[in-house]
C-alpha cells in the first residue's frame, strides 16, 4: 500500500517532547545548585511540586476525556519552575497548592498545552503570593554556604535571613545599601550563595542552562536580552540619577531576574511569535519589573512583570512583519 | 403563576443564564452576609418596580416608558439606599456604590420592559420574587464559597456574629486570601457557571 | 488624594475599573469576543464617561447641593446619563456619521453601563474637585479600554482552543479576567496606592 | 561582501550523494508510454493523430490547446493506441495518449540545421513554442509565454537557476556537470530574446564542482557570471532566488519581470538550445530516481515512461515500499499509483521505504514560532493556521496566505507535526474558488 501524506515528506526531527525535556535538562544545574545551597528539602519540595502538577494534568485529562499528554514533560517544567519560585522554608502544601492552581486554572481550562495565555508557573506563584503573602515573603533562610550540612536534614530550621531584595525594599540606611553594592554581594549573587527562592539564587547555573537552550534554539535569546538588558539599562539610568540606590548589576543578579528572564519570559507558549514582538515583550517586562521593585508594593517584580506582558502577547502577535513582496 | 416564579429562579436566572448584573455579583460577594444583603436589596427593588410598572402599565405612554421605568426604579433604589444607611450602616458601607448602582442593573430594567409592562401585577410580583430570589441565591452561594475559602469562616455578621469555622482553626489561619480578592470573584463565578452549564447540558 | 498623577495611576492600573472595581462588566464581557467591537466600545466609554462626569459634577455641586436635594442624585444622574447618550446618538447620526458608524451600536449599551454612573458616584464619594474628577473619569475610561482591548485579543486567541464545553464562552473569559486581575495585583501598593 | 541570500529558509540535509555521481544514462524503452494531455500550466494539448497511426520520435502528436498551451511530441517510434484515463503524477486521473513502443525502430528524431544567428526573436520564441518547451524545474510553465515580456518591462537580471535546492535531486547538477557548454549556448539564445543588463548563473555551495565546471564554460561568455549561494532551502524558488541575487522583491500578485528579473532553469536552457539549433522537441528529460532504491540514478527518460518501470531500472525498492514521490521531499507529490508517468516537469522520483515515511502524529501548537523563523515569505504560519482552522478565509487572506509559496518549511520544522503547508494549500484553493 502506498502512503499518501501531503508534502513535505521529511521533517526536522524536532518534536514537542524533545523541546520540553531539553528545558528540564537546562533547569537541572540550578536544581542541583539549590540542593547544594539549601539542602535536600529543596529537592523534596521540587519533586512534590512536579508530582502535583503531573497528577493535576493527568486527572484533568482523564475527567474531561482527553488524550493524555502528561508524558510530554510540560507539566514537569511548570512544577520545577513553581518550586523554584518559593522559599525552601515553605510548608509542604504550598508547592502542591501552587502547582494545582498553575495546571488547573492557568493551563488546562484554556485547552492545555499551547493554549494557555499566562505562564502557568507564574500564575501559580502569583496565586500563592496573593493567598499566603506571609509564607511567600517572610520566610527566607540563609543558604548553607555549600557546607553540605544541609543535605542530611529535611527540617524547617536554618538561619532566617532577609533576601538582598527585601533589604533594599526596607531601606535600612546607608550601610545596608553599601553592602548591597559591594563586590562581595555581587559575587554571592552571581554564584548563588544568598537567601532567596529555591531556584533563583545562582545566576551562573541558570545561565549555563539557558545557554544550552539558546544554542538548541528552544528559547529565544532576544527575549532574555531584552528583559535583562532593559532592567540593566533602566535601573542603570535610575542609578546615575540617584533614584535607585543600588547599581544595575545588583538589579539583574538579585531576585528572580535571571530565572524569570532566562526561563519564564522565554516560555514558548506565552511569549510572542514574532521577533519584533519578542523584543518588545522582553523590554516591556524589564521596565515593569524595575518600576515594581522601586515603587511597587512588593520587593520583587519579576513574576508580575512577566505575567503582565503575557497579557499583551495576543496583541503583539498582531504585529505581523512585512510579507515578501508586500500585500495588496 | 408559580411557573413564573420558578422560571425566575432557574430559566431566567439573571447571572447564570442571562449574565446580567455581574458587577454587584462579583464586587460584593466577599462574604455570604454581603451577598445576601445585596441580593435582598435588589429583590426589593425588583418586586416593587415590577408591581408599580405592571399596575400602571395601561397609562404609561409607550414612547416615554423607558425614562418612566428608570425614574420608578431609581426611586426604589434611593429608598433602599437610605434604608440601609439608616439601619445597617456597616453593610451599607460594604456594599458602597453598588447599592445606588442597582438602578443600572440591566436585569431590573429588562424585567420591567420585558415582563412587567405586559403582565398583570400578580404575575409581575411572582416574576420579581422569582428573579430576585434566583439572584439572591447566587449572590449568597458566591459569598459563601468566597468567605469560606478566603477567610475560613462562614456567615460572619459584622458586630453580631463572628462566623462558623467550617474547616477548623488551622484552615482559618491560612485561608486562600485570593478568593476574597477581585480575581477570586471571577474564579468563583466561572466555577458556578461551569457547573451550571454541565447540568444544563444533561 | 488630590495628586492627579496618583489618581491616574490608581484609576488606570491599581484599581482598574474592570479588574479590581468590577464596574462595567456587562459590556466588558458582552462585546469583547472580538477586537473589532472591543476597541470601539472602549473608546465610546472614555468619551461618554468624560462628558457625563463634567455634567453630573456641575449638577451635583451647583444644583443638588445648594438646593439640598442630594437624595435625588440617583434619579438625576441616571436620567442625565440616559439623555446624554440619547442626544449623542442623534447628534452623531446627523452630524458626524463616521463617528456614528464607529460608536453607534455601542452607545445604547452604555446607558446601562454601571461604570459611567459608578464613576459619577465615586467622584462625589471621594470629594473630587472638577479637575480630579476629570482625570479620574478619563483614566478610568482608559483603564476600561486597556482591559477590554486585552481581553478582546485574548478571547480571539482562544477561539479555537479546545476548552471544555461547559467553560466555553463566558466562564473561560471570567477565568482569563481572573488571571489578568492576578497579574494586576502586581501594581497593588504601587506608590502607596492600595486596593 | 554582502552575503547573497534570502530571508527565512532552512538548512536541509542534501542527500544528493545518493545519485550525485551517477552520470546521465539513457534507458531501454518501456513497452508503453502514457502522455497526459495536461503536462504544463495552462490549457491541455489537443491530439492531432488518430488511433492506430504510426508515430515517429519527435513527431507532433497534439497541438497547443489555447493561448497558454504547448504542443506535445511523441517520445518514441511506435503505434498510437488512443486516449485513456491514466494516473497523473500531480494527482488524480487525467486523459493521456497511449503509445505502444516499437522496439525494432530505433532511428532518432530528424535533426534540422538552423542558422541561429539569422533568426529574429519572434522566430526563436515560435520555435520554442512549437517544440513544446516548458519550465523544467518543476513548474512546467510554457517557456514561450514567459519569454514574451510586456514592452514596458525591462529585464535587468537574467538568472539561470541551477540551485536545485530540493534534497535528493541531482538532475540539474548532472546537466551542469555534463552539458555545461550546451547550457551556455541556450542561455545565449535567451539573452538574445530578453536583452538583460546582467546574466547570472546561480548554484549552491553544495555543488561546487558543478559551479567550477560551469565557470570553465563561462570563460567564453564574458557577459555571464557564476554565483554560488549558501545552501539553503527554498533558494531555487523564483522569488527567493531573485531576492537573494538582486535584493529586489517580486510584488504580491506580480511576476518576476515586475522586479526586473527573469529566471529560467538550466534544464530549460539546454532544451532551448536543442530546440532552436536542431529543432529537437521536448520529448525526453533527465529524471533522478533516488531514495530507497538499490541504484539511485539519473536517467534520460522519454516523457510518458511509468514510474514503476524506472524504479525497476534503478534496482527496485530497498525495504518495504512506503511512498513514491514525484519531485523532491519538500514539495513533491506522493503518488497513489506506481504507474504514473514522467511528464515534462518531473525532476525526480523519490522512493521512501516504510520506515522513512513520517508518522504524521499531530499535537497542539506550542507557539515555538519555528515556522515564523523559516518562512521565506515572512508570513506567520502559526497564526494563519489558526484562522484557517476556523474556516475564516477572509482573515487568512488578509494575513497573506495567498503569498504562500508552499515550500513546506513550516511543516518541516513544526515540532507538533502540524500540516501547515497542506492547510495553506487548501485555504488558497478555497479562496480562489470563492473569487470565481
Amino acid at each position: 500500500m502506498l502512503q499518501l501524506t501531503p508534502a513535505p515528506h521529511i521533517s526536522s526531527g524536532t518534536n514537542t517532547k524533545k523541546i520540553m525535556y531539553s528545558v528540564i535538562l537546562a533547569l537541572t544545574p540550578a536544581l542541583i545548585g539549590s540542593v547544594y545551597f539549601f539542602g535536600w528539602r529543596a529537592l523534596f519540595l521540587t519533586i512534590l511540586s512536579v508530582l502535583s502538577a503531573e497528577v493535576t494534568e493527568y486527572l484533568f485529562q482523564k475527567v474531561t476525556g482527553r488524550e493524555s499528554r502528561i508524558s510530554n514533560g510540560s507539566a514537569v517544567i511548570t512544577g520545577i519552575l513553581l518550586a523554584f519560585n518559593i522559599s525552601v522554608n515553605s510548608p509542604w502544601w504550598l508547592p502542591v497548592a501552587g502547582s494545582i492552581f498553575a495546571i488547573f486554572v492557568a493551563k488546562q481550562v484554556f485547552g492545555g498545552l499551547g493554549y494557555n495565555i499566562f505562564n502557568p508557573a507564574l500564575a501559580g506563584r502569583a496565586f500563592l503570593m496573593a493567598s499566603w503573602p506571609s509564607l511567600m515573603t517572610g520566610r527566607w533562610i540563609a543558604p548553607n554556604s555549600g557546607t553540605l550540612s544541609g543535605l542530611s536534614s529535611i527540617t524547617l530550621d536554618g538561619v532566617t535571613q532577609a533576601t538582598p531584595l527585601s533589604l533594599l525594599k526596607l531601606h535600612q540606611g546607608e550601610s545596608v545599601i553599601q553592602s548591597l553594592n559591594s563586590p562581595g554581594m555581587l559575587k554571592a549573587l552571581f554564584f548563588g550563595n544568598v537567601g532567596g527562592c529555591i531556584g533563583e539564587t545562582s545566576a551562573l547555573l541558570l545561565l549555563i542552562g539557558a545557554l544550552y537552550l539558546f544554542i538548541k534554539g528552544y528559547a529565544d535569546w532576544r527575549i532574555s536580552v531584552g528583559y535583562i538588558g532593559s532592567i540593566f539599562i533602566f535601573s542603570g539610568i535610575l542609578y546615575l540619577f540617584r533614584v535607585s540606590p543600588v547599581n544595575p548589576l545588583f538589579h539583574i543578579l538579585a531576585g528572580g531576574v535571571m530565572l524569570g528572564g532566562l526561563f519564564m519570559a522565554t516560555d514558548l507558549v506565552t511569549s510572542p511569535v514574532t521577533r519584533k514582538g519578542r523584543w518588545i515583550f522582553g523590554f516591556g517586562g524589564g521596565i515593569i519589573c524595575v518600576l515594581i521593585r522601586l515603587w511597587g508594593g512588593y520587593p520583587e517584580g519579576v513574576s508580575y512583570s512577566i505575567l503582565l506582558m503575557n497579557m499583551f502577547v495576543p496583541l503583539l502577535d498582531r504585529m505581523a512583519p512585512k510579507v515578501y513582496g508586500g500585500l495588496k | 403563576m408559580s411557573r413564573t416564579f420558578i422560571d425566575g429562579i432557574i430559566k431566567n436566572n439573571l447571572i447564570l443564564v442571562l449574565a446580567i448584573g455581574l458587577c454587584p455579583t462579583l464586587a460584593v460577594t466577599t462574604s455570604a452576609y454581603n451577598g445576601l444583603g445585596m441580593g435582598l436589596a435588589a429583590t426589593f427593588v425588583l418586586i416593587f418596580s415590577n408591581l408599580i410598572i405592571s399596575a400602571f402599565r395601561n397609562i404609561i405612554p409607550d414612547n416615554l416608558r423607558i425614562p418612566i421605568f428608570i425614574v420608578i426604579i431609581a426611586t426604589f433604589v434611593t429608598v433602599v439606599d437610605y434604608t440601609l444607611k439608616a439601619y445597617v450602616p456597616f453593610l451599607s458601607v460594604q456594599l458602597g456604590v453598588f447599592v445606588p448602582l442597582i438602578v443600572v442593573n440591566c436585569g431590573i430594567l429588562g424585567r420591567a420592559e420585558g415582563f412587567a409592562y405586559d403582565h398583570s401585577p400578580g404575575y409581575a410580583l411572582m416574576d420579581g420574587l422569582g428573579i430576585g430570589l434566583g439572584f439572591t441565591i447566587i449572590l449568597f452561594v458566591m459569598g459563601t464559597i468566597r468567605e469560606i475559602l478566603g477567610q475560613g469562616i462562614w456567615l460572619k455578621i459584622p458586630g453580631m456574629f463572628s462566623g462558623f469555622k467550617v474547616f477548623g482553626e488551622a484552615f482559618t489561619n491560612s485561608s486562600v486570601i485570593l478568593m476574597i480578592l477581585p480575581p477570586g470573584g471571577f474564579l468563583t463565578i466561572a466555577l458556578l457557571m461551569g457547573i451550571f452549564n454541565l447540568f444544563r447540558r444533561k | 488624594m488630590d495628586n492627579l498623577f496618583l489618581i491616574f495611576l490608581s484609576a488606570f492600573l491599581v484599581n482598574n475599573i474592570i479588574l479590581m472595581r468590577f464596574l462595567g462588566l456587562c459590556p466588558f464581557f458582552g462585546v469583547s469576543s472580538r477586537m473589532e467591537t472591543a476597541v470601539p466600545m472602549g473608546m465610546s466609554v472614555i468619551f461618554v464617561m468624560t462628558l457625563s462626569t463634567i455634567i453630573t459634577w456641575f449638577l451635583y455641586q451647583f444644583v443638588l447641593v445648594p438646593l439640598d436635594l442630594i437624595y435625588l442624585r440617583t434619579v438625576v444622574f441616571i436620567l442625565v446619563i440616559a439623555s446624554l447618550v440619547q442626544f449623542l446618538e442623534l447628534f452623531f447620526k446627523k452630524q458626524i456619521p463616521a463617528l456614528y458608524s464607529a460608536m453607534g451600536i455601542f452607545l445604547p449599551l452604555i446607558t446601562t453601563n454601571c461604570a459611567i454612573l459608578g464613576v459619577a458616584f465615586l467622584n462625589i464619594d471621594n470629594n473630587f474637585g472638577l479637575l480630579s474628577s476629570l482625570v479620574f473619569a478619563i483614566s478610568s475610561g482608559l483603564g476600561f479600554l486597556l482591559a477590554i482591548t486585552l481581553i478582546g485579543s485574548i478571547r480571539e486567541r482562544l477561539e479555537n482552543a479546545p476548552i471544555p464545553d461547559s467553560l466555553k464562552g463566558l466562564p473561560i473569559s471570567f477565568i482569563a479576567a481572573a488571571l489578568m486581575g492576578l497579574a494586576f495585583l502586581g501594581f497593588s501598593g504601587f506608590m502607596g496606592l492600595s486596593l | 561582501m554582502k552575503l547573497l541570500t534570502f530571508r527565512g529558509g532552512v538548512y536541509l540535509k542534501g542527500r544528493k550523494g545518493l545519485s550525485k555521481s551517477s552520470p546521465i544514462q539513457p534507458i531501454e524503452l518501456p513497452e508503453f508510454v502514457y502522455l497526459p494531455l495536461s503536462q504544463h500550466t495552462g490549457s491541455p494539448s489537443k491530439p492531432i493523430i488518430k488511433k492506430k497511426d504510426e508515430v515517429k520520435v519527435g513527431e507532433k502528436i497534439a497541438e497547443s490547446g489555447g493561448k497558454l498551451s504547448v504542443p506535445l511530441h511523441s517520445p518514441v517510434n511506435g503505434v498510437y493506441k488512443g486516449t485513456q484515463l491514466y494516473p497523473h503524477p500531480l494527482g488524480g486521473m487525467s486523459i493521456a495518449m497511449k503509445i505502444h513502443v516499437d522496439p525494432e525502430k530505433t532511428e532518432p528524431w530528424e535533426r534540422v540545421k538552423r542558422e541561429v544567428d539569422s533568426l529574429s526573436t519572434d522566430e526563436i520564441v515560435e520555435i520554442i513554442k512549437e517544440c513544446g518547451i516548458v519550465g523544467m524545474g518543476g513548474a512546467a510553465f510554457p517557456t514561450f509565454f514567459k519569454l514574451r515580456i510586456p514592452p514596458d518591462k525591462k529585464i535587468k537580471d537574467l538568472i539561470i537557476n541551477g540551485v536545485e535546492c530540493e534534497p535528493y535531486l541531482t538532475s540539474d547538477y548532472r546537466l551542469m556537470m555534463e552539458k555545461s557548454d550546451d547550457i551556455f549556448k541556450g542561455i545565449d539564445i535567451i539573452r538574445r530574446v530578453l536583452k538583460p543588463d546582467r546574466v547570472w548563473i546561480a548554484t549552491e555551495s553544495n555543488k561546487m564542482d558543478a559551479a567550477d565546471n560551469m565557470r570553465e564554460s563561462c570563460a567564453s561568455y564574458p557577459w555571464a557570471s557564476i554565483v554560488v549561494l549558501p545552501t539553503k532551502y527554498p533558494q531555487g524558488s523564483e522569488k527567493q532566488l531573485i531576492s537573494a541575487i538582486t535584493g529586489r522583491e517580486v510584488p504580491e500578485g506580480g511576476l518576476p519581470f515586475d522586479a526586473g528579473a527573469y529566471v529560467q532553469n538550466v534544464g530549460t536552457a539546454l532544451a532551448i538550445y536543442e530546440a532552436v539549433n536542431f529543432g529537437k522537441p521536448l520529448y525526453e528529460r533527465v529524471v533522478t530516481v533516488t531514495g530507497s532504491v538499490r541504484n539511485p540514478s539519473n536517467f534520460l527518460v522519454p516523457i510518458g515512461t511509468p514510474f514503476d518501470y524506472l524504479i525497476e531500472k534503478a534496482g527496485g525498492v530497498v525495504g518495504k515500499e512506503g511512498k513514491i514521490i514525484n519531485g523532491g521531499p519538500m514539495m513533491g507529490i506522493a503518488q497513489v499509483r506506481r504507474e504514473a508517468p514522467v511528464i515534462k516537469g518531473s525532476t525526480g522520483i523519490l522512493i521512501q521505504n516504510e520506515k522513512e515515511v513520517l508518522k504524521g502524529e499531530v499535537g497542539p501548537c506550542i507557539r515555538c514560532a519555528s515556522c515564523v523563523d523559516v518562512c521565506p515569505i515572512n508570513l506567520l504560519p502559526t497564526e494563519i493556521y489558526k484562522v484557517v482552522e476556523l474556516n475564516d478565509y477572509e482573515r487568512a487572506e488578509k494575513m497573506g496566505v495567498l503569498s504562500c509559496i508552499e515550500c513546506g518549511n513550516c511543516s518541516y520544522v513544526c515540532p507538533a507535526g502540524i500540516p501547515l503547508t497542506q492547510q495553506f494549500k487548501v485555504a488558497k484553493n478555497e479562496i480562489q474558488k470563492r473569487r470565481k
